[in-house]
């Protein structure tokens, strides 16, 4: 089974490529929401957190968001999709960066 | 011309060659006391308010595209009052007392079927949610009903009552004055109504920005040019984020992709509209003929208009698990909407922190009964710069302060609603 | 009409069922002991101590398995293994072992689960066992894409399943939840039915 | 019997085996290879329905599946099918069926008085009307009957017995469309080495009937394509999909098809009737063809009006004259092949009336035709149709003006020109293009890999569409990253077409004649008029306001007619106007398809613990609790549910009863920080747990409420086992894993969930302990094993000892254990248990009695009291929320509302005066209170307490805690009830827990 990273052509739309798995079918995973809601510090204002748990870009392109390949590896990872077309532009493991690939 | 079967009959002679335009499209004009951004159900109708009720006329309603053809034109057309929380329930009765007048209000028949709308009870926990739901509706002056399995099978003959089914029905609410109205002909009568009192409606005229300055709002930038306005309502449903961020603002709303299907047209079959909390599934029959169905999101963030396979399996066999009789009818179209879902599952009517900027949208699954209120409240609040009694609950604010209208319970996750 | 015709699709009592004749045998495969095995791939002490345990060398690459006489291992997660007893090993291991090997796996900053009961796994062999599979789940059986001794986590209708492939036959195994086993096998023999298809007896994890 | 418009020889039926059918209650006959359309026609049947609106009487217009007209009521009882395709319907073995929307009959049909009224009623009537008398009610009298005259056909009343499937695919390349051209790109994709699936919705491989005496290869093109077929069927990784229509293009280059496995078949036992694909392809090739469209003259519905190239379809593919004396109407060159197809069958023509000024005798078949020396009428188009229920003549008139003559016939053939089947092509985000030769719309760009080919992409001469078709193929094999292997194309000699001149409608002699657009909504050139009038402009208004293509049929002959007309009355380009938003399906698709297996009994999976079939031997009542099944109650002959509860729930206070808790989720903890990571999950502290013990702990959602709670127990230094509620489960392990995975890695912890690997009971009453000491292999006394306690055992089962986890902790309130053993030993351990259980008088209980028992302790639960709104002070467990340490959740506790003091709080309730306390109430001060009648809180969970003999209940009420003692009202307008109440600190019995601990 190819396990490579797999980064998205157009026609990986919700094939959603899990860094670990390979491009599977989107009923294997579960939705997370945005990535780029960061998490305050412990100790950060009622304000910061308000932010963090309400507040959302919900941006019409580019969407940088978590899925969990829930019936898979149970891999939490991070996806950046176009929220206009559904084109998945890239995946990455949890704790890396989002690098599209250069088409 | 006055619609009515006098005036059908008059022009049948002339052929019908006669009948003057519903609306005008004219052009933009520099400067208006009130733009409203959106020409869905809620920007026609706050548009139609701001002049029947606050005599504001020298406004223009702005559609990037056709009047209607946001989420308005695509909803499975549910009108209902049946919520648990004050601030709900005396917000959508209203609007459902504005429908049962609207039709003779616009003279166009909108066609508000007061068919009832039932939701299914499957489980002893469903059982209580449901009851107590039926009295907050009751205590709150709404007619709810509580139907007993054989009450059900009795009025929706097609549907499975048996115990064996997998989704065993133990009884049900029902809202007798809840039911569906003819969609686009509320964008029509409202746009039709809001012409004849001098408003603009314009299609094709995509708002690109908000101009803000001295801290306030000065006009719109659109792909027709700059309108200079004191007052900008936003009623733009999915693209509320969007728009909101023209000015700088932030909201709790994610866009979703919900979508709805029909079947092909049969002889008719289900008199009421059932839903079913626990399958995520509502279905009614249009006048035309067709089982109008929906369930949950696809759970992705998408602006799209269009969803994917595993939700219309889903639906469907939610609707052949309660309705086994109707599995060699045929789906005829399946399409998708954006929806505006809250972080609480409820709307958002009201002032932005930017003064002279307005909005009303977050609607979640449930926007398009809210039509007639949220357009009558945003008017007020727009024409007094101060909210409604009845949408004071439904602020910006609510989040930083703990207020929140979480109808189901269901947390801060904008799909979960 | 074959006597198997007279049961019931979904009995699981041995015989042929669906058209005639079977063209595909459909088994449950008893799973003995197995654990659930976790640590950092990347930590030579956590792969000895795995190895030292239960005599294997844990699959590094995703959806692969590696096996030795006593246990199958089977890649679940980047830091997750399935072990499953292979009957008839010298090595069988018994549960009361459970502790010792629990904090010998603890020490080396690994974690050690057991998960004998979680599973229920059944073995469906014949030409269409692929399609028949490939029915409800979205993975590709096709032997290029999915080859002997790989195994995938993946969906069986609306229920998790682990799928492996023992070897180069056209045999199939799948592990899916206990709750939920029973609704599993009735949609397979469903599937069987019209390729035709054997009930055996049970038999030992390959 | 005799056919007798059946051609002497000819098509590819069957005639060795005719086929019985019924219509409308008359016996018929065909061949197997006929379609119901097609056999009906070679029984000169024509009039098979009634028009939708005005319920005209309509025919056969098409041999495909853009039929709008020929629609029919399928089979009887629960096989019933309404608008079934008469003209895709395969002919099977005693076919029934009759026509639709007519009463009494289709030929003498009362709706037809719509047609006389038809001018009260055009397009949008019904928003200008109804609207007196002014009340809802009235509506709802006119709406009865506007929903019986509309609707069509009629859905069984009996389930569908029939099975379906699913079956997902993968493949390089998939070929959607069977015709010439995409045989030609499978072949160069196959000859590629890609892996294939070409799907074609008809029974038999060639697309579109090629013109007779068409060579490909050297060969005749039915000898080429069976040719090609058998080629491709031999190798390995191709696969052959016939009877199934790709219906949608879904993300990820996912293409849905529908195959019909058994429709055409009378049966076909363990076979599934329909078979839905999901096929997930690399590249796609739309080879789909085109579709031919119509012209709107005066009653051109008229039975007898049919498309030109379905008439030659009858002709050639069925050997079914369409006709006798025919009159073709066009105006491109393909029809004239038509009118050389129809001769050759031997239908008369008439004439052929083309609507260009001079007949284009230098391109291929307008010369043969002259050969053939059939009359053409150039410059002239047809100005109305006359006929009662079929066509009996038409009137041609010159362009140039002049009376019009009149030409007997009995059948009108028409070619308006030809559309691509882009449907699939939008579908995949592709861009349209019109084109002003072939005035049609074709495939501009998408941007996914899918490679429009032959007449799908407006080409429409074969030797051209062959080539582009290979090239597709080989283009879309690269796509999926196979090099294309050189081979030659399939040749064939290229045809001159002259060029097709755009005509959408003709004008009417008559104002009130009808020119009919979409035949099946009945919208006619009228109603785009008058929707230009009025405003409904936008053609996405024009098809609301009228129902322009919203039929069955989708308006695949019709839309473009529609756009073109509004245009012209705009005065703008067709292409400004624009088309409509093509969504699947591509034709309607059968509902129960759609779950495939997964429907009924099985549209979820179901959840069965290991004692589960236990439960049903005892007779067990079951409910649902999420996925799971479990037991409600155990009643004995003779008793209700009700008292079964109740009595059960006494007996353990009494004695002792066991409970199955297997559906608690379960999820196990190793790792070095698992204390620090309990901290920051659960509201309490968590790093003062010794080994062998357990606690009770509370999870908050991010916003402060309360998401879940359960206890979690030490099992040796670094291994925890935590439980959580059953609905709850899979939502906290994925809190969990995106916990550890993204936000602390650095946390050395550990989960998995073991749900599944355990079976659990809980033994609960005053008599537990000593139950348990005859078959556990440890010292269960109060000293050795004291409440919290958790520790290994054997138990002494029939078969041996089990190993088993002994915790004890109490959710009855009374002397309570959990006992957790694999779940392939669980029955083993419940039935361990039960027999020990014996002589102290153990009864199993189930859910009711267990809600009863812990509401008589006040312990909340997650939904009734925790229902996503209440905060953990709320729930009075304020206290457990630990100063000192951070959790989740606890941040946003500070805001306002939070803090307010009208916050519902958690109060226990005893109904007054004996009262029966109603389901669901509300609490409210003056329950005769004129509406609406503030409420100050509601009841959360209720029940009769046997062992207090009386109705008592928790409830949240605002400021509740301050407010024990008082006296409020219960009220259920649902059950006209209302119970005075007494409000109190929510826990009934034991108070002080001393039962627990003895
Ligand atoms: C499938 C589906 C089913 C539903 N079912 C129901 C139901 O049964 N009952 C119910 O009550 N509700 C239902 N809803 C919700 C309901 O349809 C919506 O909440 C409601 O119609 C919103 O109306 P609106 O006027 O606010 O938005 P819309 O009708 O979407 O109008 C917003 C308009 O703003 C325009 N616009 C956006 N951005 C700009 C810009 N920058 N410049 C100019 N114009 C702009 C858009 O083009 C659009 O026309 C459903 C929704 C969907 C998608
Ligand atoms: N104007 C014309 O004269 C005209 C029109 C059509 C075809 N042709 C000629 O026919 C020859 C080959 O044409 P072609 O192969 O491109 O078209 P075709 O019509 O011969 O074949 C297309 C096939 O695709 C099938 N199809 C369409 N949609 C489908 C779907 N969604 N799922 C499954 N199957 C589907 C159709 O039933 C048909 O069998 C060419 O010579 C072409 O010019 C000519
Ligand atoms: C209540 C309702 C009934 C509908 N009935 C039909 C119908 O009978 N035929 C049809 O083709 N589409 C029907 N549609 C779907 C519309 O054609 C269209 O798909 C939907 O309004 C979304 O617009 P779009 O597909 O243009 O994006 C219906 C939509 C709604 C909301
Ligand atoms: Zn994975």
């Amino acid at each position: 089974m190819d396990a490579s990273l797999a980064t998205g052509a157009e026609s990986d739309m919700l094939l959603i490529p899990c860094p670990y798995c390979g491009p599977r079918n989107q009923i294997e995973f579960t939705y997370g929401g945005d990535a780029t809601a960061r998490r305050p510090a412990t100790d950060a204002s009622a304000a910061a957190w308000v932010e963090f748990v309400y507040l959302r870009d919900n941006p019409c392109g580019p969407h940088d968001e978590l899925w969990l390949h829930s019936a898979g590896c149970r891999s939490w990872f991070k996806v950046r999709r176009d929220t206009r077309t559904h084109d998945i532009l890239a995946s990455a493991r949890i704790d890396d960066e989002i690098v599209e690939a250069a088409r | 011309m006055k619609y009515s079967i006098f005036s059908l009959a008059r022009n049948a002679v002339s052929h019908h060659e006669r009948w003057p335009l519903a609306w005008r499209s004219p052009s933009p004009k520099p400067h208006y006391d009130a733009v409203i951004i959106g020409g869905g159900g809620h920007g026609l109708a706050t548009a139609y308010y701001l002049a029947r009720n606050h005599g504001m006329t020298n406004i223009a309603v702005l559609e990037k595209g056709w009047l209607g053809g946001g989420n308005t034109g695509r909803n499975t057309t549910i009108v209902r009052s049946n919520y648990h929380l004050d601030a709900n329930a005396h917000f959508y009765e209203f609007s459902l007392k504005l429908w049962e007048g609207l039709a003779q209000e616009l003279n166009f028949n909108v066609m508000y079927s007061a068919r009832g709308v039932m939701n299914l009870v499957h489980s002893p926990a469903d059982m209580d949610a449901a009851m107590r739901r039926g009295n907050a509706m009751r205590l709150n002056g709404i007619d709810a009903q509580f139907l007993s399995r054989d009450e059900i099978a009795r009025r929706v003959p097609n549907l499975d009552c048996s115990s064996a089914a997998r989704f065993p029905i133990l009884g049900g609410l029902l809202q007798p004055r809840g039911g569906t109205v003819r969609h686009d002909a509320v964008a029509w009568g409202y746009a039709r109504g809001a012409d004849a009192q001098g408003v603009d409606v314009i299609q094709q005229c995509e708002v690109t920005g908000i101009r803000v300055s001295g801290g306030a709002v000065t006009g719109v930038e659109t792909t027709r040019g700059f309108i200079a306005t004191p007052k900008v309502g936003i009623a733009v449903a999915g693209h509320s984020g969007q728009v909101a961020a023209m000015a700088g603002i932030t909201l709790p709303i994610e866009s979703h992709v919900l979508q709805a299907m029909v079947s092909e047209p049969v002889k008719p079959v289900l008199d009421t509209v059932v839903t079913s909390g626990a399958v995520h599934f509502y279905i009614s029959q249009s006048d035309k003929g067709e089982l109008v169905m929906g369930g949950d999101l696809d759970f992705y963030n998408s602006y799209a208009q269009r969803g994917n396979l595993p939700i219309v399996e889903h639906v469907v066999g939610a609707c052949l698990a309660l309705f086994p009789n109707f599995g060699r009818l045929r789906l005829l179209r399946t399409w998708g909407g954006i929806m505006d879902m809250t972080m609480d599952g409820s709307p958002i009517i009201g002032k932005l922190p930017v003064p002279g900027l307005y909005m009303t949208g977050g609607w979640c699954y449930g926007g398009f009964k809210a039509t007639p209120a949220s357009g009558f409240l945003l008017a007020h609040t727009i024409a007094h710069d101060a909210p409604h009694a009845l949408n004071a609950a439904f602020t910006l604010e609510r989040f930083a302060q703990g207020r929140l209208l979480d109808e189901k319970g269901a947390g801060p996750y904008a799909w979960a609603h | 009409m074959s006597e198997g015709a007279a049961r019931a699709i979904g009995d699981r009592v041995p015989g042929q069922y669906g058209v005639v004749p079977a063209t595909l045998t459909l088994r449950e495969i008893s799973i003995a002991t197995a654990w659930n095995l976790q640590g950092n791939p990347m930590d030579a002490a956590l792969l000895a101590t795995a190895r030292r345990e239960f005599d294997v060398v844990l699959p590094l690459v995703p959806n692969t398995t590696s096996q030795s006489e006593g246990c199958l291992a089977m890649w679940l997660g980047p830091r997750s293994w399935l072990l499953v007893a292979r009957d008839g090993s010298t090595h069988r291991m018994v549960r009361s072992t459970f502790a010792a090997r629990r904090d010998a796996l603890n020490d080396a900053g690994g974690a050690l689960f057991e998960v004998s009961a979680s599973r229920v796994a059944f073995m469906l062999e014949g030409p269409a066992a692929s399609s028949v599979l490939a029915k409800e789940c979205p993975l590709d059986f096709h032997p290029r894409v999915f080859g002997a001794g790989q195994c995938a986590q993946s969906m069986l209708g609306h229920v998790n399943a682990l799928f492996y492939r023992p070897a180069a036959t056209s045999a199939f195994i799948v592990l899916v939840a206990r709750s939920m086993a029973g609704d599993v096998w009735h949609a397979l023999c469903v599937s069987a039915a019209q390729h035709g298809y054997e009930v055996t007896h049970p038999a030992a994890f390959p | 019997m005799i056919q007798p418009f059946r051609l002497p020889e000819g098509g590819n039926i069957d005639r060795a085996r005719t086929i019985a059918y019924t219509y409308d209650g008359v016996a018929g006959e065909g061949f197997a290879g006929d379609t119901l359309a097609s056999a009906l026609l070679a029984n000169g049947v024509h009039l098979v329905g009634r028009s939708f609106k005005y319920h005209r009487p309509r025919g056969i217009f098409s041999a495909g599946t853009e039929e709008p007209n020929a629609l029919v009521q399928l089979n009887r009882g629960a096989l019933t099918e309404p608008n079934a395709r008469a003209t895709t319907l395969e002919l099977y073995e005693g076919l029934t069926a009759a026509s639709q929307n007519c009463w009494p009959s289709v030929r003498f049909d009362v709706g037809a008085i719509n047609n006389s009224m038809s001018r009260l009623i055009p397009a949008g009537f019904y928003y200008k009307t109804f609207m007196w008398p002014a009340t809802p009610a009235w509506w709802l009298k006119y709406e009865q009957v506007i929903r019986h005259a509309a609707g069509m056909g009629r859905a069984a009343s009996e389930p569908d017995p029939d099975a379906y499937e699913h079956q997902y695919a993968h493949c390089d390349v998939l070929v959607i469309g069977g015709g010439a051209a995409g045989l030609a790109s499978a072949r160069a994709a196959a000859h590629a080495g890609a892996r294939v699936i070409v799907c074609d919705e008809n029974p038999q491989w060639g697309g579109g009937p090629l013109v007779a005496g068409t060579r490909i290869d050297e060969q005749s093109a039915a000898d080429w394509v069976n040719a090609t077929v058998q080629a491709l069927a031999a190798q390995a990784d191709v696969t052959l999909l016939s009877r199934t229509t790709a219906f949608g293009y879904y993300d990820g280059n996912l293409v849905g098809a529908i195959e019909r496995v058994t429709d055409h078949l009378v049966a076909a036992p363990h076979t599934p009737r329909q078979r839905l694909w999901k096929i997930r392809a690399q590249a796609v090739v739309l080879a789909t063809g085109a579709i031919e469209r119509g012209v709107a003259y005066a009653n051109n519905d008229l039975p007898g009006t049919m498309l030109a190239s379905a008439a030659r379809t009858y002709v050639e593919r069925f050997g079914v004259r369409p006709g006798k004396r025919a009159v073709i109407f066009t105006n491109n060159d393909g029809a004239y092949a038509d009118a050389i197809a129809l001769h050759a069958g031997g239908v008369e023509i008439a004439a052929i009336v083309d609507a260009r000024a001079v007949a284009p005798f230098e391109s291929a078949w307008p010369t043969r035709a002259r050969a053939l020396d059939l009359r053409v009428i150039a410059g002239a188009v047809l100005a109305g149709a006359h006929g009662r229920q079929h066509v009996s003549s038409v009137d041609v008139a010159l362009r140039a003006g002049g009376a019009a003559q009149r030409i007997d016939c009995d059948l009108a053939c028409i070619s308006g020109g030809w559309n691509p089947s882009v449907h699939l092509f939008s579908q995949a985000r592709g861009k349209l293009r019109y084109d002003d030769v072939l005035a049609t719309f074709v495939p501009l760009a998408s941007p996914l890999p899918i490679f429009p080919a032959g007449a799908a992409n407006g080409c429409f001469d074969l030797a051209a569409a062959l080539c582009e078709a290979h090239t597709a193929g080989a283009a879309a094999a690269g796509r999926a990253g196979l090099p294309a292997a050189p081979l030659p194309p399939p040749r064939a000699n290229a045809i001159a077409l002259a060029p097709l001149e755009s005509l959408w409608t003709v004008p009417a002699s008559r104002k009130s004649a009808k020119r009919f657009v979409d035949l099946q909504n009945d919208v006619t050139v009228d109603d785009i008029a008058l929707a230009a009038r009025e405003g409904y402009r936008s053609v996405e208004h024009l098809k609301r306001y009228t129902t322009l293509g919203m039929g069955t049929d989708q308006g695949k002959t019709s839309n473009i007619v529609g756009l073109a007309l509004m245009a012209e009355q705009l005065e703008v380009p067709i292409p400004k106007v624009g088309t409509t938003t093509f969504r699947p399906p591509y034709t309607p698709l059968t509902l129960g398809a759609l779950p495939g297996r997964d429907c009924g009994a099985h549209v979820e999976p179901t959840r069965y613990s290991a004692m589960h079939d236990w439960h049903v031997e005892r007779g067990a009542r079951f409910v649902n609790a999420g996925l799971w099944k479990r037991p409600h109650s155990y009643p004995l002959a003779g008793e209700t549910e009700d008292d079964a509860a109740n009595r059960e729930a006494r007996n353990v206070r009494v004695n002792v009863g066991l409970v199955d808790v297997s559906t608690l989720g379960k999820i196990e903890l190793q790792g070095r920080d698992v204390a620090l990571l309990l901290n920051r999950i659960y509201i309490n502290k968590w790093d003062t747990l010794a080994e062998n013990r357990c606690r009770y702990g509370v999870m908050l959602r991010d916003d402060g409420m309360v998401m879940d709670d359960g206890t979690t127990s030490r099992l040796s230094a670094s291994h925890y086992l935590m439980t959580t509620t059953t609905v709850n489960a899979v939502k906290v392990m994925q809190q969990l894993e995106y916990l550890l995975q993204a936000q602390w890695p650095d946390l050395d912890v550990y989960a998995t969930s073991v749900t599944e690997q355990w079976a659990a009971a809980a033994l609960s009453g005053p008599k537990a302990r000593d139950l348990l000491a005859t078959i556990v292999d440890i010292d269960v006394s109060n000293a050795a094993f004291p409440f919290l306690a958790v520790g290994a055992c054997q138990l002494r089962a029939a078969g041996g000892l089990i190993p088993a986890r002994l915790f004890r902790m109490s959710y009855s309130g009374e002397l309570a254990y959990e006992i957790h053993v694999a779940a392939d030993q669980g029955r083993a351990m419940w039935e361990a248990v039960m027999a020990a259980g014996e002589p102290f008088g153990i009864m199993p209980y189930g859910t009711e009695a267990m809600s009863t028992l812990r509401i008589e302790k006040g312990h909340v639960v997650v939904g009734p009291e925790a229902d996503g709104r209440t905060t953990a002070d709320d729930l009075g467990m304020g206290k457990l929320v630990n100063g000192s340490k951070w959790c989740i959740g606890k941040p946003l506790l500070e805001r306002p509302a939070l803090l307010a003091a009208d916050r519902w709080q958690l109060v226990g309730l005893t109904a007054l005066d004996g009262a029966v306390m109603p389901r669901g109430a509300k609490i409210v001060a003056d329950p005769g209170g004129a509406t609406p009648n503030p409420m100050l809180g509601h009841v959360t969970s209720w029940c009769f307490s046997p062992n207090l003999d009386g109705w008592i209940a928790l409830a949240l009420v605002a400021n509740g805690r301050a407010r024990h003692g008082e006296t409020l009202w219960a009220v259920s307008p649902l059950a006209a009830a209302k119970v005075r109440v007494k409000l109190g600190p929510p826990c009934f019995i034991d108070p002080d827990g001393e039962r627990l601990r003895v």
